[in-house]
């Protein structure tokens, strides 16, 4: 049964975690090319990666030491049968750890 | 901390019983302008320098004006005498903006030079009024 | 056709061009299909109002659906475009394999045109 | 040969845009209210809007992407639909001001009343752009906007004493009542940093094609277009100040700086300002009904440009007939003119912050612009604007209610 997810609904969508606590917001999906398609490669999430995707260093802008990296999330960890309400199939500390 | 308070009150005691009549002469400001707005334009119209439509349309903005500054004088408390010399400046020059109306409907020059003088006088009596306050 | 792409900051809300590079609207949506258990596929491009609306707030768009239903022109609410039309990706805009004028995405500028602008001398810069 | 044809385009166009209702409206004011003293909040608002005119061109020579379509396209729509729909308030409302000021002159010049003229307005300017090109519509409109050189004329022959107006060009505390001071400093700031300008600027230089070979254009542009427009306003400033402060005429209406050029010219001088105003509100209004097109279009995506024929891009097209028949309500209903128009600069001022900050974020984005993008001084007076847009946002509101009597 293929389901779908609509992008623009999912921007800054609060992540949860397997223990319900809250990750961050998805600010940013790499894809990755093969043949004519597009798959999802990663998913990003925090401050630093809406920074990025605006395409500017906080560095650069304000002169803030830049925040710490993006919080990456491979595109198995995160279930989106409920787009409303992205949730992690693991642990938060699981992801920093990799 | 105390202190700071009690100047505080002495300065919104001291010029709230003025404000009244402050109130009244900045009301009469706009009413001041517009006389001098006239006398220029009854001084442009003598130099044949502007039309008599535009004369009559400025004419008909400054009596606006004038009923305006009126109406303030009507409720404000400020003392007997200051509100009559307004008044007093404020019919003078209505009365020489309808003289300047029928000057320029009928050519007439003198009644329209007579009409500019007056004009100075009442805007320069109520501007008058305006350096004293600022003098006190 | 890049080797990566981010969605959000090279897709989402990109200008969008007909194969004579005519503007035909923005990718105003962009869904993609879970099928099976393999990684998340762009299936599909979305353009129109209703889609914009609901970017907004549920609210507006039924707002907008309530308002398209009653007098709108345009056939369709929302226009899909297959990924499979999509000829290249450039940071100006994406091409996609269509003529615009033949698109409900032009379905109000026909309206538009020929109910109005035409009737209005001068219209074709004659 | 080509790009010094540009050039002179882009200054008359700076000239055309700059000098519009807002500036005759605040100048008249300032210099009537407090002679020279305000001349510095001009000089500021000119440097400040040089920069930002001058980067929004180089943003557009760069990316060939005009300022909307970017802040949409880079910021995502929920980002952009709050300027958008401040920006489209206000551009609405600057048409209302400069049709307002066409029907003055107009009215000036033929006694009949003013809101008579609200309709006629819009539809000249409609069939100019109905049948103009964008260089066509450019080129005549800056080209008619060279008469409001009688200012500076006039300002010259009054020989106002020079020590004055230098300290006037120095800021300074003031001396009448502080309130209606900074209430006209503030006015004067929006009405020459007016947010349609850069939406404009940009959308403009993507029309005639500029690309980075145009950067040290758009340079010149920026400064000797904003800096002959402001040098129009100054001496607005200065006519006002040596012929109506000293008469104690205060500007609550047009009509009563009407006959501030008569006093240098005494047969034209009627005439000129009544030209001047309405040749400045026309201009104006139609890069105000242009911009508003370009702002919709490049947010949809539609198909746009002005020398496309109507029929082409019947929405564009739609966008500014709308905008100028609603902009022309407000005069027919019998609205102030002038009252109008410092309504419209007040607000301006106030959203400066929201139209200034989504540019100046985009200036800094190195993957767009690559070496082109803000160097350390364009991005401490990017951070010095947003600053001061903010303050002026902040303060505006209190003022207008104290200073604005």
């Amino acid at each position: 049964m293929s389901r779908s997810v609509h992008v623009e609904l999912l921007v800054g969508r609060r992540v949860r975690d397997a223990n319900d606590r809250v990750v961050g917001r998805i600010q940013a999906i790499h894809v990755r090319r093969r043949g004519h398609d597009y798959f999802v490669d990663e998913y990003q999430i925090g401050p630093a990666a809406l920074l990025k995707t605006l395409g500017i260093s906080a560095v650069r802008l304000v002169g803030l030491p830049s925040w710490r990296e993006p919080l990456r999330i491979p595109w198995q960890k995160l279930d989106l049968s409920d787009p409303e309400h992205p949730r992690l199939n693991c642990a938060r500390e699981e992801l920093e750890r990799t | 901390m105390r202190r700071l308070y009690f100047f505080f009150a002495i300065a919104l005691l001291a010029c709230s019983h003025k404000t009244a009549d402050q109130q009244l002469i900045d009301a009469a400001d706009p009413a001041a302008s517009w006389m001098a707005t006239l006398q220029l334009t009854g001084e442009k119209w003598l130099d044949n320098s502007v039309p008599s439509s535009f004369v009559r349309a400025t004419i008909g903005a400054a009596q606006k004006a004038f009923d305006k500054t009126s109406g303030t004088i009507a409720q404000s408390q400020a003392r007997k005498e200051l509100r009559d010399e307004i008044k007093r400046e404020l019919e003078t020059a209505r009365a020489a903006a309808g003289d300047l109306q029928q000057a320029i409907e009928k050519n007439d020059r003198r009644t329209a030079t007579g009409a500019v003088r007056r004009f100075a006088e009442a805007s320069a009596a109520l501007q008058r009024l305006q350096q004293q306050k600022n003098r006190e | 056709m890049p080797e990566e792409l981010e969605i959000i900051r090279d897709l989402l809300d990109k200008q969008l061009v007909d194969r004579e590079e005519t503007k035909m609207g923005r990718a105003d949506g962009i869904v993609l299909a879970l099928d099976g258990d393999g990684p998340p596929r762009i299936d599909r491009l979305e353009l129109g109002f209703v889609v914009l609306a609901r970017r907004m707030h549920p609210k507006v768009e039924k707002w907008f659906e309530a308002l398209r239903r009653r007098w709108s022109v345009r056939k369709s609410a929302r226009q899909m475009v297959p990924w499979s039309k999509v000829l290249d990706i450039t940071p100006k805009h994406i091409q996609l394999d269509v003529n615009a004028l033949e698109t409900p995405a032009f379905d109000w500028e026909r309206w538009l045109r020929d109910h109005i602008v035409t009737k209005i001398p001068g219209a074709n810069g004659e | 040969m080509k790009k010094a044809l540009t050039l002179a385009l882009g200054i008359l166009t700076s000239v055309g845009g700059f000098f519009d209702v807002g500036n005759i409206a605040t100048c008249t004011q300032a210099g009537a209210r407090f002679r020279f003293q305000l001349i510095w909040a001009m000089l500021l608002a000119t440097i400040v809007v040089i920069f930002l005119v001058e980067m929004s061109g180089r943003f557009a020579a760069v990316t060939g992407k005009a300022l909307p379509d970017a802040i949409r396209e880079h910021f995502g729509f929920g980002f952009w639909l709050v300027p958008f729909v401040i920006l489209t308030l206000i551009h609405i409302l600057v048409i209302a001001a400069e049709i307002g000021g066409m029907s003055f002159a107009l009215h000036l010049v033929t006694g009949l009343p003013l809101p008579l003229f609200a309709l006629p307005s819009a539809i000249l300017v409609w069939l100019f752009l109905w049948r103009s090109t964008f260089s066509a519509i450019e080129n005549s409109t800056s080209f008619l906007g060279l008469i409001t050189l009688c200012f500076v004329a006039a300002a010259v022959w009054l020989r106002p004493p020079i020590h004055e107006v230098l300290r006037g060009s120095l800021p300074s505390m003031p001396s009448g009542s502080a309130a209606n001071y900074w209430y006209i400093a503030v006015s004067i700031v929006g009405a020459v940093i007016a947010p349609f300008l850069f939406y404009f600027f940009s959308s403009g230089a993507v029309e005639v094609g500029w690309d980075r070979s145009y950067i040290p254009v758009n340079r010149a542009v920026a400064v000797i277009g904003m800096g002959f427009g402001s040098v129009i306003s100054i001496a607005a400033i200065i006519v006002a100040g040596a012929v109506l402060a000293p008469r104690g005429i205060r500007v609550d209406d047009f009509h009563q700086a009407a006959l501030m050029l008569t006093q240098a010219f005494p047969h034209w001088g009627f005439a000129l300002f009544a030209v001047s105003m309405g040749v400045a509100c026309f201009g104006a209004a139609v890069e105000v009904a242009l911009s508003t097109s370009y702002t919709f279009a490049q947010t949809f995506g539609w198909n746009w440009g002005e020398d496309l024929d109507p029929a082409e891009d019947a929405r564009f097209t739609l966008v500014y007939t709308v905008s100028l028949f609603v902009g022309s309500l407000f005069v027919l209903v019998g609205f102030d003119p002038l009252k109008l128009t410092l309504l419209t600069m007040f607000i301006s001022a106030a959203v400066l912050p929201f139209v200034a900050a989504p540019m100046l974020l985009l200036m800094n984005d190195r993957m767009l612009l690559r070496d082109a993008s803000n160097g350390i001084i364009s991005n401490i007076a990017a951070a010095l604007i947003v600053v001061m847009t903010l303050v002026l946002a902040v303060v505006s509101i209190p003022l207008a209610v104290m200073g604005g009597s």
